[in-house]
């Protein structure tokens, strides 16, 4: 999870990262790429972005879902990856990238074996070999140098941890625990073939290493923390030149030592990739919806509310001569206000809460429809077979209630808790709408007697203060999406806590032991189900308010394709776009 | 000055020292632990006591710095050392420089502006005191200061590029690069920010030409036969503008520390803007960074307005 | 019948003069219907208090009242020529080369950015057309004819370079370098010393027998007026009250406000009078001129006038002997005697 | 001892003096005034917004709006934009509604009044405070205390003060809860109030102190001196009462600085908190939606010039009536 690249639009949301699966892509099905031209090569497709950075480029520490989609698709070769479809079925299923298929599990699951294939080579030409994804890999361990991004290595890999909970290996810059690094991954001797061995079984460890992550990284060109500023490439991209800030770019052109025969994956069609950093987002809009000269090969993430009216029909439907450049799509997040169980220890008070929020209210304000559909857990429906409706609105709560909330009910809960109607603040990073969502929240908890403060963060400084047991309050904003198909990445991250997101500060031994033995379920159907009713147990306990399954809108110049939300990633396909030639 | 100098930045290191945020948690992103968060105090120099800090800090300024000397991956920061923003990952002297040249080209475009439109008809104004030209000019001087400069620049842009659409959305570059982009995309944060300035401008110059039209040597003057074009350009608006001088000198020099609204209205990657992402972001250094040039701007600024008096006011030359 | 028709006019000839102000306020006169004239070679006095209009006529004259802002109107005739209906510009021609004034303040008279020497050629410039070494060697030399001491070294410096007397001598020398047939010295020893204030006067009258000049000298201080004025006028109220020559007005003076000028001379023999001391309550408002007689308010004697004249009618300038005249209502025996006693109080005699 | 010897150069300025000189000064500032009408308009204007501002609680219940209550009948279900044209007007909310929630913007505007006008009224009363007695201690003193005030000056008018009130208020308002100020809005607004006055107070010093220098050489304060008034007697009560000119303009100029400085730092985020709202609050959040719903943008705008404008006015025609002569800026 990291906070989105999209700075601002999303910073009420927050972290996220993520990407989405399986099943219905909700709502409207995507429009195809654009104008019907056929993909070409050369040219220069842009990419107009308010943020005046990405957030990290170093392979290791990259942890957000557009970025991983970008440069997954751009510089760096994964083992496998996600396939290019907009259905989310097929976006979300695995195919083989660096490595030769989706990998061998063997050993229950325990033990991974992965070939890299023939002519895969770095920016200078050197081969990818097995050395190199399991020298990447090693860096996550130096959690010193290399921080903001997953952390799976460390979890998933055979080493021992200490008794502070940390590895007994501290990454490859120390070289503390190297040995036991290296038994638990593991290079044939033809450097071709490279193993992973866990500890415990995990059954979707191909998944995990679409995760950059698990990236190669030539030993001699790692400069540790400033490895992002010039990373190697091993994919048809090479980064030129890189500015931050406001009126900089990032150019990428095209690596001439790729061997396209190589990698079946990407279609590299543009010759560069340029990023510009730091613009406004009205701009932004602006410039997509005009889309004369550079523009119609610009794309973008995300609309001001503004300019929905202006460019959607409707919450699912682009107006006529925006068909085909605009996409109205579930995204791969679900919003949410976490509890702080810790500090509402009282399960009554939690129901009065969820009960008393106008769910409503706070929809309408974020975009009615534009803003998705209400939530009723933190397993969104497009992650296939791991969602079921919770009921959580229907009936988890004792009686259906109304989406705008039900204050006497909540009263009636405050009074069956044997405790005074109690005083909360509410956390979240400071934006106008999320200003409005906050009045929102302390006007409809106010109706049921509870006293809510609003206690507005700035946003860059939002998860630093939230992880912070000291300084999280009651109720705090969140968001969050998984990081591939499975919820394993979603209910062990939010409701235990080993999880990285555990916001609620949620500790129940039972819960816990029911994560375990879902991770380690080798039968997919059966950890679908698991997963479902640990989902309910945690809305029945009231450890989140689920308010959103988001939707997000966005545009594309008019000559560019193809245009849909990559379900993988909730990105664009960026692998596979092209600029349309005229 | 030196003095002064300093003692400005021991103050912005205390009020700093002060904020909530952990910038070591910042930087330690998810799956932190308390010993990585420690190290990464450590690495910051945050595990020091203030004092401590502000001498490391110090001795960067002039010999430069390395951040977590002691660690296999240590930052090195070369003097003068204004600190390292880890969040940014760059020299924050760097981030400085990066930015200065939008702030300084919005603030010396504005300061030119203003200059010749306050003095000009600040002028006019005076020789026509209190004849409807003088009253519409001080109409105009406080409508332009009674507007905040946010409502404007909102109203620029809302009527300029939305509605009218004479100049596209701002979007700076350097006017080495675009010269035509840059001009459309300055003109508006010039004007804007001009007419703040201007409007006071005229005010002040109206107000010293008026107070030195009715001094003795004027009079002088003209019972000398001179005409009253040198009368005024010669003898009157010389001494008038000396006081222009001074306030004109700190105007530019706290504009060249960033003009924060300005600029994040019409999204220049200035100083300004610079300034109010760091505070999002708890990135302490640069604040502290930004803050310190700002004041020093103005300090010296202070310093050759001094020096200019001296240059124009034959009598301060003396004393000193 | 009047004195006016002679044929010959005098080099300066003021006839009912008026300046006045129109203010927020209401309207401000300044100066009400005065006349004087004045030779080549002579000085003319004009005295009075602050606020009684001296200054105010004085600048009319040399054209520096902005005629924007105010109304003048009545003569001035300068060597043949209407100063009050000239244009600007020919006034302008004429300020600083025939017609040059003095201030009061020598210390805010000269422009503190400009060396002396500059200020002092400018005036050169302004009026004529003379090569730059040429123009500095006549201001060097002027800066020596007011007694600068080393005026080629002086030259280059700052007015604050100079103590104030020397100041106002480098003024004398800036009206007088175009050589003018009128000076108008406003109050030009008030802000000097004592012992400096002496030196400039006699450096004025040196200065004038030399050039021939006409002076206007414009102060308060009698003592001033009786070692180098030929004419006195003296003003209350935006009104020249009594006008004489300097006998007249020292040994015969027939207006109560001259007596109250003269009483207020501080002498070590004065004794003490209640009549006589120094004239109670204030001068008065241009704003709001007393009707009548403008001293009236003030006036001790206006019991002595039968009925309500003095507060009702303004009196006419009177002459009481040869280019002796008088602004007041008193009967001419009754203002002897008042001058008698108010003389014998001051310790002199009427002869 | 004479009229005689007052000696000053003669025109209007000094007779008009003169003919004043029996009235009080507070009268004849005051008659000015009166005579001029646009102040008075303006002062008028201030007053009742002074009224609205107090009374705003009670306006709106009269007009049936109130800040805080949502409507979602107003506004659209796709994307939350207000119903109708202009921002939503109706006779129900005369001047719009918020975008998303519903909210009367009218209402919204008054209470921003209120917060508006209560920070920046306490702030100069603060500043004139220490202004004042520091301009004065510094004036009187002179020496060390003075330098020490000076320099005091100095480093707080080489700050870059918008940037160190964005950086400090998270921090500093926390100390002031800390301190027993109630959590929220009443720590966040006398942050306000208290960061405004430290960073106002210098200008109003120096004046102060120029003028307590000229008025201390003066024979009345010598006077006092000689027959042993106590130094705070000599301050405060011989020298303060000839200060109240310079005060009273500069207070009158300073009110609206500070409502335009807070709406610009409520416009940058640092105002009183959700579900409250503010001037720069509502300017800020238009930034989403003015191209779409100008109305954003331009009432709450037009009623900041308004407030600004009217202020400057009446502060103008004060220092006009103090000083008929020339203004100073």
């Amino acid at each position: 999870m990291n906070k989105t690249s999209k700075g601002l639009r999303l910073a009420a949301v927050g972290a996220v990262v993520a990407l989405a699966l399986a099943a219905c892509g909700g709502g409207s099905g995507s429009s195809d790429a654009g104008g019907g031209a056929e993909p070409t090569k050369g040219g220069t497709l842009y990419y107009l972005t308010n943020a005046e950075q990405f957030d990290q480029i170093d392979p290791q520490r990259i942890y957000t879902g557009e970025d991983l989609a970008f440069f997954n698709g751009t510089i760096y070769r994964t083992l496998t990856a996600y396939k290019f479809s907009p259905d989310a079925a097929e976006a979300t299923s695995i195919v083989a990238d660096l490595a030769t298929d989706t990998g061998t599990a063997t050993n229950g699951g325990k033990t991974w074996e992965f070939t890299i294939r023939d002519g895969a080579t770095f920016q200078d030409g050197s081969p990818v070999t097995c050395a190199d994804v399991a020298y990447g890999t090693s860096r996550t361990f130096a959690t010193d140098v290399i921080t903001g991004g997953p952390t799976y290595a460390i979890s998933m890999l055979d080493i021992p941890t200490l008794e502070d909970g940390s590895s007994a290996y501290k990454g490859p810059y120390t070289g503390e625990g190297q040995e036991l690094f290296d038994k638990a991954v593991t290079c044939s001797a033809d450097g071709k073939t490279i193993t992973f061995n866990l500890s415990r079984p995990v059954p979707d460890f191909n998944y995990a290493v679409t995760l950059t992550a698990f990236a190669p990284v030539p030993k001699a060109s790692d400069t540790g923390e400033k490895y992002g500023d010039a990373p190697v490439s091993s994919g048809p991209y090479k980064i030129e030149s890189n500015k931050n800030g406001k009126g900089g770019k990032m150019i990428l052109v095209r690596n001439d030592k790729w061997d396209p025969a190589s990698d079946d994956y990407r279609k590299a069609y543009p010759d560069i990739w340029e990023v510009d950093y730091g613009l406004d987002v009205k701009v932004i809009d602006q410039r997509l919806i005009t889309s004369s000269g550079n523009d119609a090969t610009a794309l973008a993430l995300g609309l001001e509310p503004e300019q929905l009216g202006v460019i959607y029909k409707s919450a699912t439907e682009a107006n006529p001569e925006f068909a085909g450049r605009a996409i109205s799509e579930l995204d791969p997040y679900v919003r949410y206000l976490a509890i702080n169980v810790q500090k509402v220890p009282n399960l009554k008070i939690r129901q009065a809460i969820a009960v008393a929020l106008d769910r409503d209210a706070l929809r309408k304000n974020a975009g009615g429809d534009f803003a998705g559909d209400y939530a009723d857990g933190v397993i969104k429906p497009n992650m296939g077979v791991d969602y079921a409706p919770t009921g959580m609105w229907d009936s988890l709560l004792g009686a259906k209630i109304p989406d705008a909330g039900d204050p006497e009910l909540a009263k009636k809960l405050i009074a069956e808790s044997g405790e005074a109607a109690p005083t909360i603040t509410f956390d979240y990073p400071q934006s106008p709408t999320a200003d409005k969502a906050a009045a929102i929240v302390v006007d409809s908890l106010g109706k049921a007697g509870i006293t809510a403060k609003p206690n507005p963060i700035e946003p860059g400084q939002y998860y630093g203060v939230v992880f912070d047991p000291e300084q999280a309050h009651e109720l705090i904003n969140a968001g969050w999406g998984p990081d591939w198909p499975n919820a394993s990445t979603i209910i062990p991250e939010l409701f235990t806590p080993t999880g990285g997101f555990n916001l609620s500060q949620y500790d129940n031994a039972e819960f816990n032991a029911a994560v375990e033995a879902a991770k380690i379920e080798p039968d997919r159907a059966k950890q679908a189900k698991m997963w479902q009713d640990l989902n309910t147990l945690a809305m029945k306990d009231v450890v989140v308010v689920p308010t959103r399954f988001g939707r997000e809108q966005r545009i594309v110049g008019k000559q560019i394709g193809p245009v849909y939300l990559w379900p993988a990633y909730g990105s664009w396909p960026y692998g596979e776009m092209y600029a349309v030639q005229q | 000055m030196v003095i002064l100098l300093l003692l400005l930045t021991l103050v912005v290191f205390i009020l700093f020292s002060l904020l909530p945020a952990d910038p070591a948690r910042l930087t330690c992103g998810k799956g932190c632990t308390p010993a990585v968060l420690e190290a990464n105090r450590h690495k910051l120099g945050l595990d020091l006591p203030v004092i401590q800090q502000y001498w490391e800090f110090m001795k960067g300024l002039f010999v430069g710095r390395i951040y977590a000397a002691d660690s296999p991956d240590p930052v090195v920061c070369n003097a003068p050392c204004l600190g390292y923003s880890f969040k940014r990952g760059e020299e924050v002297l760097v981030l400085i420089k990066d930015r200065l040249p939008a702030t300084i080209w919005l603030a010396l475009g504005a300061f030119i502006l203003w200059l010749a439109a306050g003095i000009s008809v600040g002028v006019y104004a005076a020789l026509r005191r209190g004849r409807w030209q003088d009253k519409t000019v001080m109409g105009i001087s406080l409508a332009g200061y009674s507007l905040p400069s946010f409502f404007l620049g909102l109203m620029a842009i809302f009527f300029i590029v939305i509605r009218l659409q004479l100049l596209p959305y701002p979007s700076y570059v350097s006017p080495f690069e675009n010269p035509i982009q840059f001009f459309q995309t300055m003109l508006l944060p010039w004007i804007v920010l001009a007419i703040l300035y201007a409007a006071f401008y005229m005010r002040l110059t109206r107000n010293q030409m008026l107070e030195v039209l009715g001094e003795d040597y004027i009079r002088t003057a003209r019972a000398k036969g001179l005409p009253e074009r040198i009368v005024i350009r010669k003898h009157a608006l010389r001494a008038g503008l000396t006081p222009i001088v001074t306030a004109a000198g700190l105007d530019l020099a706290g504009l060249l520390g960033g003009a924060i609204i300005t600029e994040s209205i019409f999204s220049l990657p200035g100083l300004g803007s610079l300034a109010v992402n760091s505070v999002n972001d708890a990135d302490l250094p640069v604040i502290v960074g930004i803050t310190l040039v700002t004041a020093t701007f103005i300090i010296v600024a202070n310093l050759i307005v001094d020096l200019l008096y001296a240059v124009i006011d034959p009598r301060v030359r003396l004393v000193s | 019948m009047t004195e006016h028709s002679n044929l010959r006019r005098a080099f300066l000839e003021v006839s009912d003069l008026s300046v006045q102000f129109p203010t927020e306020d209401g309207i401000v006169r300044a100066v009400d219907g005065v006349s004087f004239s004045i030779e080549r070679g002579q000085t003319l006095a004009i005295v009075g208090e602050s606020g009684s209009g001296k200054s105010v006529t004085a600048q009319a004259v040399m054209g520096l009242i902005n005629k924007r802002n105010a109304d003048v109107s009545g003569q001035a005739n300068f060597d043949g020529e209407d100063l009050v209906a000239m244009s600007d510009e020919d006034l302008r021609k004429l300020r600083g080369n025939k017609m040059s004034m003095i201030f009061q303040d020598p210390m805010s008279s000269l422009h503190p950015f400009y060396r002396i020497g500059d200020q002092l050629t400018e005036a050169i410039n302004a009026h004529q057309k003379v090569s730059k070494t040429e123009a500095r060697d006549r201001a060097i030399e002027m800066l020596h004819k007011v007694g600068i001491p080393l005026p080629a070294k002086r030259f280059d410096d700052y007015p604050h370079q100079f103590s104030g007397g020397m100041r106002q001598r480098v003024m004398i020398a800036m009206a007088l370098i175009n050589s003018p047939s009128l000076l108008i010295a406003d109050e030009p020893t008030t802000a000097l010393d004592v012992t400096v204030q002496a030196q400039i006067i006699e450096l004025i009258s040196q200065l004038q027998r030399e050039f021939d000049t006409a002076v206007i000298l414009i102060t308060h201080d009698l003592g001033i007026v009786a070692d180098v004025a030929d004419e006195v006028a003296v003003m209350y109220g935006a009104r020249v009250v009594e006008h004489g020559s300097v006998d007249d007005i020292f040994y015969h003076p027939q207006m109560p406000y001259t007596l109250g000028l003269l009483a207020s001379v501080p002498r070590l023999t004065q004794v003490r009078n209640d009549r006589l001391d120094p004239i109670p309550g204030n001068p008065p408002s241009p704003l709001r001129l007393p009707t009548g007689c403008v001293f009236h308010p003030r006036c001790v004697y206006q019991d002595e006038v039968v009925g309500d004249l003095c507060r009702t009618q303004r009196p006419d300038l009177e002459s009481v002997g040869p280019g002796h005249e008088v602004r007041c209502h008193l009967p001419a025996a009754k203002r002897q005697a008042a001058a008698e006693v108010a003389l014998a109080a001051l310790g002199r005699s009427s002869t | 001892m004479l009229a005689l010897e007052l000696a000053v150069a003669d025109g209007p300025a000094t007779p008009v003096a003169n003919e004043v000189a029996s009235r009080s000064l507070r009268q004849i500032v005051w008659a000015r005034l009166r005579r001029d009408k646009l102040a008075m308009i303006c002062l008028l204007t201030l007053i009742f917004l002074y009224l609205l501002a107090i009374f705003a609680p009670l306006i709106c219940d009269l007009l049936g709006v109130d800040p805080y209550s949502f409507d979602k009948e107003s506004i659209s279900d796709s994307g939350g934009g207000p119903v109708g044209p202009w921002g939503g007007i109706s006779t129900e909310h005369p001047l719009g509604v918020e975008w998303g929630t519903g909210r009367d913007i009218f209402a919204q505007l008054l209470y921003g009044l209120r917060i508006s006008l209560l920070i920046a009224t306490t702030a100069t009363i603060l500043t004139v405070c220490f202004g004042t007695v520091l301009g004065i201690v510094s004036g009187y003193a002179r020496g060390k205390t003075d330098a020490v005030i000076g320099r005091i000056m100095d480093l707080i008018l080489a700050f870059p003060f918008l940037l160190i009130i964005l950086a400090l208020s998270g921090v500093l308002t926390q100390r002031l809860t800390q301190l027993g100020v109630p959590d929220g809005n009443p720590s966040r607004i006398l942050y306000l109030i208290i960061v405004l006055s430290i960073f106002g107070w210098p200008y109003l010093a120096r004046i102060v102190r120029g003028q307590v220098l000229s008025v201390r050489e003066r024979e009345f304060v010598e006077s006092s001196v000689a027959m042993g008034a106590s130094r705070f007697r000599i301050l405060f009560k011989e020298i303060l009462p000839n200060l109240w000119a310079p005060i009273l303009v500069y207070a009158t100029l300073t009110l609206p600085t500070y409502i335009g400085t807070e709406a610009a730092l409520s416009f940058l985020g640092v105002g009183v908190l959700p579900p409250d709202t503010s001037f720069g609050g509502m300017l800020g959040n238009s930034v989403s939606y003015f191209s779409v719903v100008p109305s954003y943008l331009f009432i709450p705008g037009t009623v900041l010039v308004v407030l600004v404008v009217t202020f400057n006015l009446v502060g103008d025609a004060v220092r006009d009536a103090l000083d008929p002569r020339a203004g100073r800026v």
